[in-house]
């Protein structure tokens, strides 16, 4: 069987889970409703988009990125920033002085920064550096505090954020791929720029510190009390319930409205999602296989011989980390807008940065189409895990009297099976298919 | 008798993430409920309610909502569910709404959920935060507390009630020192006692969960020396809390939904029978939420969303005969004569405005390691 | 061509590189000796950009080149080789030479997208040159070879014949000769001087192999202890009272001894 | 007077947690070094690791306490530590055999075995909340202070109480004995010295006669009585949670790398500094200016440079700041 | 990318999550000990016999290859790049999976012996590069040589330092802050800590400059002339051949030619092919 028709086949196979999902009952784990199996297919999507953002990172450049979670944060904040309509009153009020104090605090840094590169190292610097920061810190918070609690005072029960721009949302998909990346350049300038290689840490990190930000700057976007009821780029299930000639349509395709409409606002959302991954996935081959994926390899093999022969390795590495992060970010942005609400609490390392990490090793790191097989995969298996373990577990304490403790306790436990298994998945492909389902060729 | 029916309900809560700990007590209070309602052989001529629990992880849009499709796809009638408030609005906006699926949350406490447009289809047991800091803005001032500190646990319930509750503690002229917050689920909480022990104030107001940050934020308050005496919002009362702290927590104060009923109090011995703590946070109210949609079930001779969403509302308020947990038997019998009931359930279930609970509070002291119960408001 | 005025490298307090100064002539084939620790590499290293300097200065052809990073030494025809054989390991040796060349249009992401035609144009030049230098190398048999599967000495060939591809100006060779075989190596040599020759590269030869510096290399300085010690040819340096002592030495004095008491 | 009050509350609110919590890190740090340093990968399994034995010592307290065992004053996790430690060190070795050693042989690249890791901590998630849930656990018991607040106000007559608990006591010294113990094995016993040499030159180790399997073993060992020593100790001191201590993983690198990923020192230098940082950075100084200031400067705001909200991004922002100056961390570590 | 897909690391470099520092590349032929047996006759001290073998799976490197050393004697193995001189040694110590042919040493085969068992029955192997422990001091190094023996060693480590003078003064300081020929004395004084009966050298003065290769030579020859026998690999062939009893040239994993230093250095074949002249 050659590796086309294999890989293909792969691909296939996943096909025909979700289609299996949508059409059968079987043994209890596939529920047989197409709207769960769009569902699926919509967050395997997106899984698939995050999985190739990481992969072009890791895949072609060996950055190893465990702040995923981050970047698709910063994406689901671009979907509020653009699209929610913008608060009245709230620039007025405190809008400006956020902006100026923003300025200012940048100011203060990059003070600082001039400070330690321009003078000579000393006491005098050192005092100086400290001075500046001790003060432009103070000023910072003088102008900030205020128009904070100017913003949040502002109706918080509903709104208390300096809201959006009212564009329409398909936008923000790029602006989270713009927040992300400039969030990834800033991260990637530090990081990347130090003697030893420092990106694991400072992600990790920048990660928890960015939703730690999302969670308690209300003005920026309520906070931990979510923005909800985001725009839709398409229309609402009870729209099309309404409209008579949808209703009509839907009764020629043989459903009811609400089954027609709900499946028909999923598959508006399949389409786009599959549409923007077309593009990426285009995009990514495209520059693999030109002579800018030469250099990139290049520089995976050797980096002191890649730079010994004119290759800017660290811009190199910024330029991919940007990209590979905008990509998460854009991914961000299209599940926020999938979920219609922002919510900064959901944002948990071990669903939303690992999870996308087991995706691109399963698929096959280096191998564009791998990351996208193993993001649908691995999404698939997330959701689907939980009931074979459970159909798993009865099947193993069949024999067990009804009632009896230790039933009891694995019928309980069965939802952790997913942890389990996932983890179990990931060890058996690193061990006996280390390049993953769809190698690097 | 007759065309035995099969009533299907969803139970949809976080059995797995932050609140993992809370939501196996909620999921058998609602089974205890369908159990009930089966065993009594009276609803809708003797049919069986089954449950399907499925999980949202309590943070995990992607997951609640996938599984909120799935409980659609295998036809339940009902969603008893989500738990936190996040996953909430996300299920209801992207299923149960699209679905025309009634969902009755046992525990989805945040204000937001109050304006959230939802077709008539989102009811919940429990009240808006925003009602319960007034409550406690009250309690403080009858009890002559001029400051507080106020910590709160870092999500939409914790933010929104620790917001609620400054605003109406100063509006009666009360001064809050400082407002922190703490995660749950992180265990070390020096920091923040550190800065509300200097903050200082007469209590610590503590709204979290109570084994959650919020226990972690007493024991280190009260283990430092930094606050003896706290106030503790609905999401802190529980027997497990003065047992976890023991004597020291004597004299500390607070407030949870519920209303002059012997509800909770027949809840927890049948949860007790049942094997399961019927004092654990949102246990009543999930019993209540399925209890509910079974009721209007009934009402409704229907188990058809369209059909019975309508008379949640009817069933939850007078007037009517008051029902207790435990007499849902009784209670579906009075539907099905035509009658009409007051379901009062484990926390005195009074469904207003856009269908969520209406707030009467008890006020509880913990005196001699237990909660007592001062009065009603 | 390359002049070093008052260099010095210090790691913490140790001066790796003390202060040395001297001058590459252009077309020359220099070589540079010294002991163990002397500070060649991390002379080497410094004027290529890899270390910064603690002080001094690093001018070619008059422009101040101190503290430039490689890559952009790389454009300005300073190149280098590595002492052990840096190949890109998973790429064919003609990939090797192929990504050499600076400013291709297809190494910017734009234009793999959108300026196609453009880069398939330039592959085909760039091709054309990759399997003239690998005549020139007479290794062209290895050229759809994976770099990491050839021999250790065709690696060093490569390394040699990616200084091909572009017009360097002056080529920095760290120890070829440490490990490689003796006749290898003279072949090595060969190339190198007929690259020297016909088109005029500068080479700076760091090696301990005084035969293979004698057929080289003129001039030879000696370093030592982070500075200068001597310059000359060969012949003058092995003459050299300091030299001598500081690195050649006299010779084994126990040889005649082995065997006797076996 | 005055100055003591503010000393007091100061040691009480920011000196005494901060210790307690710092030894906490700096023992987990320790473990994750010595994965990184002597087996050369991040081990992304440690908090979980810690999860599992701090299970087992629960689940043991739980039977002695169910046989009326006690340990006097002290909580009875300490005589159920042992036992917890050793079926640790049972399930370390099991992983190795099972999962790591397949990769050694085959002279996997430590970036695979980071991925692998990642693997084992996921099954790892799954296996404690399998077997204890997930909820929050308590088991520390005993008496629980050395000095009470109300005890050491009216014992000294100062306005701010002190208060130590045993857990904090019992932290700081085992974190003593463990550390003290640990230099003495690494240093002067042969096999400290032969994992030393193992973890510097693999090749010549073996060279040397040195088993690499018999230090491998050894490592994890030390492992898994490190990580579960950390893991009792936090628990007792606050309390146990499968997600907590998959979080604490954070705070564990953190700390391993400002210290100097690979040097032990550096781990426990590390981990103060991170457990320091959290709780100063974001402290309310109001009391203690109160205190120390005259009256008529006494502050009004809080005099906080940041809420607590941020303690995690700060300590984050610290190692950020240590690595851009010295970026093989504080002490030295193994780093290019 | 080549090869083991597990040593795929795509060029990380990232030094909070690995740490490359130290890690091995040799892959012992047997992890644990075969049998030994006694082997009547008479054959040389050390010997590598008719060796056939080569890495994991692989091809193979070595063909029918022997080399041999007795007590006293210096042997010295010579070759192109590439020609499996590194890999004999290996296949020696036991890093390597003899498939046909025998290692015996000291009238013992000791083929399916695991590389440990072969230090304990005292052969010493001074490796080609990162031969010495760099974070731990000069006396520690000497220590991990006599890491297997239980026996006293201050002794022979006076003896080393004797004949090391410069390391005595050195003793506490880390090796690594050692110049290049002071690494190789560690190395060496590393390898005569197991008091060996045999010491096999890889390229010991690849790179070092003339006067300390000279040194090293010296160093060699006194050793020697104390009765140990030694195997070296050599790239400065003429020096190596001129100090040697026993020369082997292989080429191709093959013995090309086999002669005493003198006979091979006067070999004008040998000379051309592989001394550069
Ligand atoms: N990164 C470093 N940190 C500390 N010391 C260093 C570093 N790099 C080199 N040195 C020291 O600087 C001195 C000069 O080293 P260098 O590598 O330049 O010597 P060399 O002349 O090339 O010697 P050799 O002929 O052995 O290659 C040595 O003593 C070495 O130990
Ligand atoms: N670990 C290994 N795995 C697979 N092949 C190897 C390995 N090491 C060496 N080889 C191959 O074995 C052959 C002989 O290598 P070896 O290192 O023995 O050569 P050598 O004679 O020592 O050369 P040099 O003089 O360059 O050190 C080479 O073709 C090499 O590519
Ligand atoms: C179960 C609780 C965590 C739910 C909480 N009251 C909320 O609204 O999020
Ligand atoms: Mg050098
Ligand atoms: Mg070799």
């Amino acid at each position: 069987m050659s590796d086309t028709v294999k890989h293909t086949l792969l691909f296939v196979f996943v096909g025909v889970l979700i289609l299996l999902e949508g059409s059968t009952t079987f043994l209890n784990v596939f529920s047989g409703s197409w709207n769960s199996a769009l569902v699926i297919l919509n967050m395997g999507l997106i899984s698939a988009i995050m999985a190739l953002g990481v992969n072009l990172q890791w895949g072609f450049a060996g950055l190893f990125n465990v702040g995923i979670m981050g970047f698709t944060a910063l994406g689901g904040l671009a979907v509020v920033l653009v699209s929610t309509a913008p608060t009245p009153g709230a620039f007025t009020a405190g809008g400006m002085g956020i902006l100026m104090a923003l300025v200012m605090g940048a100011l203060t840094v990059v003070g600082a920064v001039a400070v330690y590169r321009f003078m000579a190292p000393g006491i005098a610097r050192t005092l100086t550096l400290l001075a500046v920061l001790i003060v432009g810190f103070f000023v910072y918070r003088a102008l900030f505090d205020p128009s904070v609690e100017a913003v949040e005072a502002i109706n918080p029960a509903l709104e208390g954020n300096i809201g959006g721009l009212g564009l329409p949302v398909l936008l923000a998909w790029p602006a989270g791929g713009l927040l992300a990346a400039g969030a990834a350049w800033l991260i990637g300038k530090t990081a990347l720029g130090l003697r030893s290689d420092y990106l694991a840490i400072a992600t990790l990190g920048i990660a928890e510190i960015i939703i730690a930000v999302l969670k308690n700057e209300d003005w920026l976007s309520r906070g931990v009390k979510n923005v909800v009821g985001l725009p839709r780029p398409v229309p609402y299930e009870v729209d099309l319930q309404n409209d008579p000639a949808f209703v009509e349509r839907a009764a020629s395709w043989g459903m009811d409205a609400v089954e027609g409409s709900t499946i028909f606002v999923k598959l508006g959302y399949s389409v786009l999602f599959a549409v923007v991954l077309l593009v990426l996935l285009w995009m990514a081959q495209m520059a693999l296989k030109s002579p800018w994926g030469r250099m990139m390899r290049a520089i995976r093999d050797n980096e002191v011989a890649a730079e010994a022969m004119g290759k800017d390795v660290t811009r190199r590495h910024l330029q991919i980390f940007v990209l590979g992060s905008a990509i998460c970010g854009i991914a961000g942005a299209m599940m926020t807008t999938l979920d219609s609400q922002l919510t900064p609490g959901t944002y948990n390392p071990l669903r939303f940065t690992f999870l996308i990490w087991v995706m691109v090793i399963v698929g096959g790191s280096g191998n564009n189409f791998g990351a996208v097989l193993g993001g649908m995969l691995i999404w698939f298996f997330w959701i689907k895990v939980e009931p074979m373990g459970i159909e798993l577990i009865k099947l193993v304490t069949a024999g067990m009297a009804d009632g009896s403790w230790l039933k009891d306790h694995l019928m309980e436990s069965a939802s952790h099976m997913r942890l389990f298994t996932m983890g179990l998945i990931l060890l058996l492909v690193l061990r006996f298919s280390p390049r993953g389902l769809i190698p690097e060729k | 008798g007759g065309h035995a029916k099969e009533v299907k309900l969803g139970v949809l809560l976080g059995f797995t993430g932050p609140i993992e700990s809370l939501t196996a007590a909620m999921g058998a209070g609602a089974e205890m409920a369908m159990a009930e309602a089966t065993a009594s052989g009276k609803l809708l001529d003797g049919a069986s309610v089954t449950s399907v629990r499925a999980d949202t992880g309590c943070i995990d849009n992607g997951l609640a909502v996938a599984n909120g499709e799935k409980l659609v796809a295998e036809g339940v009638n009902g969603i008893i569910g989500g738990d936190c408030s996040g996953v909430t609005g996300a299920i209801l906006q992207n299923v149960a709404i699209p679905n025309g699926m009634v969902m009755i949350s046992p525990s989805a406490t945040s204000p937001g959920l109050t304006t959230m447009e939802d077709n008539d289809l989102f009811f919940r047991t429990s009240p808006s935060d925003a009602r319960e800091g007034e409550v406690m803005a009250e309690i403080l001032q009858e009890r002559d507390i001029s400051s507080i500190a106020l910590t709160y646990t870092n999500n939409d319930y914790g933010k929104g009630l620790a917001d609620a509750i400054k605003t109406s503690f100063e509006k009666v002229g009360g001064e809050v020192t400082i407002v922190a917050a703490h995660e749950d689920g992180k265990g070390d909480y020096s920091a923040e006692v550190a800065s509300l022990a200097s903050a200082g104030g007469d209590i610590l107001v503590v709204a979290g969960y109570l084994d959650q940050g919020g226990l972690g934020i007493i024991q280190s308050a009260l283990d430092s020396g930094a606050y003896d005496t706290f106030g503790l919002p609905g999401g802190m009362i529980g027997d497990s809390l003065p047992k976890n702290v023991g004597s020291d927590l004597d004299g500390s104060f607070g407030q949870i939904a519920g209303s002059d009923s012997k509800g909770a109090e027949v809840f927890a011995e049948m949860a007790k029978a049942e094997g399961f703590d019927g004092t654990s946070a949102y246990a009543p109210e999930s019993y209540d939420a399925a209890a509910l949609f079974l009721l209007a079930m009934q009402a409704a001779g229907s188990t058809d969303p369209a059909e019975y969403g309508p008379k949640i509302m009817e069933v939850a308020n007078a007037p009517g005969e008051p029902i207790n947990p435990g007499e849902l038997g009784k209670a579906l019998e009075i539907l099905a004569a035509g009658g009409d009931v007051d379901f009062q359930g484990a926390t005195g279930v009074e469904l207003i405005g856009p269908g969520e609970s209406a707030g009467s509070y008890r006020e509880i002291e913990v005196k001699d390691g237990a909660n007592t119960t001062v009065k009603f408001r | 061509m390359i002049v070093v005025e008052d260099l010095h490298k210090h790691f913490g307090g140790f001066h790796a590189v003390d202060g040395a100064s001297l001058e590459i002539a252009k077309g020359s084939i220099t070589g540079l000796i010294g002991p163990n620790g002397a500070g060649k590499t991390t002379l080497f290293n410094v004027i290529a950009g890899v270390l910064e300097p603690t002080s001094g200065r690093v001018t070619m052809d008059g422009e101040d080149i101190t503290g430039l990073p490689p890559h952009e030494l790389f454009h300005k025809g300073l190149l280098r080789t590595f002492q052990i054989a840096h190949e890109f390991s998973s790429m064919t040796c003609r990939e090797n030479l192929m990504m050499v060349p600076g400013s291709q249009s297809g190494e910017s992401l734009w234009n793999t997208w959108f300026g196609r035609k453009r880069i398939a144009n330039e592959e085909r030049a760039l091709r054309a040159k990759a399997d003239e230098v690998l005549e020139f190398l007479t290794i062209s048999h290895i050229a759809d070879l994976k770099a990491g599967e050839v021999s250790g000495g065709q690696k060093k060939l490569l390394e040699l014949g990616r200084t091909m591809m572009v017009d360097a100006k002056i080529v920095f060779l760290d120890e070829v000769g440490a490990g490689v075989n003796r006749t290898l190596l003279y072949t090595i040599a060969d190339a190198i001087k007929r690259l020297n020759e016909e088109r005029g590269y500068t080479f700076v030869v760091i090696e301990h192999d005084m035969e293979f510096i004698g057929r080289l290399c003129d001039p030879v300085i000696c370093m030592a202890e982070g500075k200068k010690l001597a310059e000359g040819t060969l012949d003058e340096i092995k003459a050299n009272e300091q030299v001598i002592e500081a690195y050649l030495g006299t010779g084994l004095k126990n040889k005649d001894k082995i065997g006797a008491d076996a | 007077m005055e100055l003591l009050n503010a000393l007091v509350a100061f040691t009480n609110f920011v000196g005494v947690p901060a210790i307690a919590y710092g030894s906490q890190l700096a023992i987990g740090a320790l473990g994750v070094t010595l994965v990184y340093s002597v087996l050369r990968f991040s081990n992304f399994a440690h908090g979980d690791t810690m999860a599992f034995g701090t299970m087992v010592t629960i689940l043991f307290t739980w039977w002695f306490q169910s046989m009326g065992i006690s340990f006097g004053p002290l909580p009875t996790a300490l005589l159920a530590l042992p036992f917890g430690i050793v079926l640790t060190m049972g399930l370390m070795l099991v992983t190795d055999r099972t999962v790591y050693r397949f990769y050694r042989e085959q002279k996997a690249k430590p970036v695979v075995f980071v991925m692998v890791s990642l693997g084992v901590m996921f099954m790892m998630n799954g296996i404690v909340r399998f077997i204890i849930g997930p909820g929050d656990q308590r088991f520390a018991d005993g008496e629980r202070f050395i000095i009470k607040a109300r005890a050491f106000k009216k014992m000294t007559g100062l306005d701010e109480g002190l208060a130590i608990k045993t857990s904090q006591g019992i932290t700081v010294i085992t974190a003593v004995i463990v550390v003290a113990l640990l230099f003495w094995f690494l240093n002067k016993t042969r096999t400290g010295k032969s994992m030393r040499a193992y973890s510097d030159n693999e090749d010549l180790a073996l060279l040397s006669g040195i088993n690499p399997e018999r230090v491998v073993m050894y490592t994890w060992l030390i492992v898994a009585t490190l990580a579960t020593i950390a893991g009792v100790l936090y628990g007792l001191d606050k309390s146990f949670k499968p997600f907590t201590y998959f979080q604490l993983l954070l705070p564990i690198f953190a700390s391993a790398i400002v210290g100097g990923l690979g040097s032990p020192i550096g781990a426990i230098a590390g981990g103060f500094i991170i457990a320091f940082s959290e709780v100063t950075i974001t402290y309310a100084w109001k009391k203690v200016a109160t205190y120390v200031l005259p009256e008529s400067m006494a502050p009004d705001g809080l005099m906080q440079l940041l809420s607590t909200d941020y303690k995690f991004a700060v300590s984050f922002a610290i190692l950020i700041i240590v690595l851009l100056f010295k970026p093989t961390g504080i002490f030295k570590g193994k780093s290019v | 990318m080549s090869g083991n897909p597990y040593q795929d690391d795509r060029g990380n470099k990232d030094s909070t999550i690995t740490n490359t520092h130290g890690a091995g590349t040799m892959q012992p032929a047997h992890r644990k000990s075969g049998p030994t047996t006694k082997v009547e006759g008479d054959s040389p001290f050390l010997i590598g016999d008719c060796m056939t073998g080569g890495y994991g799976k692989g091809p193979d490197i070595l063909h029918d290859c022997t080399i041999a050393v007795n007590p006293g004697e210096i042997a010295v193995i010579v070759g192109p790049n590439g020609a499996g001189k590194s890999t004999a040694m290996k296949a020696v110590f036991g890093m390597l999976n003899v498939r046909s042919g025998a290692v015996r040493l000291d009238g013992e085969d000791i083929t399916q012996l695991s590389p440990q068992d072969r230090v304990v029955k005292g052969m010493g192997f001074v490796p080609q590069t990162s031969n010495i422990f760099t974070s731990m001091t000069v006396e520690e190094n000497l220590e991990m040589g006599a890491f297997i023996r239980t026996d006293d060693f201050s002794d022979t480590m006076e003896q080393v330092y004797h004949l090391f003078p410069i390391l005595k003064e050195k003793r506490n300081q880390p090796a690594g802050e050692l110049s290049g020929g002071q690494r190789q004395q560690v190395a060496v004084g590393r390898a005569l800590m197991t008091q060996p009966k045999v010491l096999m050298l890889d390229e010991p003065t690849a790179g070092v400059s003339p006067i300390v290769m000279d040194e090293l030579f010296d160093r060699i020859i006194e050793v020697a002339r104390t009765g140990l026998p030694i195997l070296m690999v050599e790239q400065n062939a003429k020096q190596a051949l001129e100090i040697a009893d026993k020369g082997y040239v292989l080429v191709q994993g093959r013995n090309a030619y086999t002669g005493t230093g003198q006979e091979l250095l006067a070999d004008p074949e040998v000379r051309k092919s592989f001394l550069g002249g």
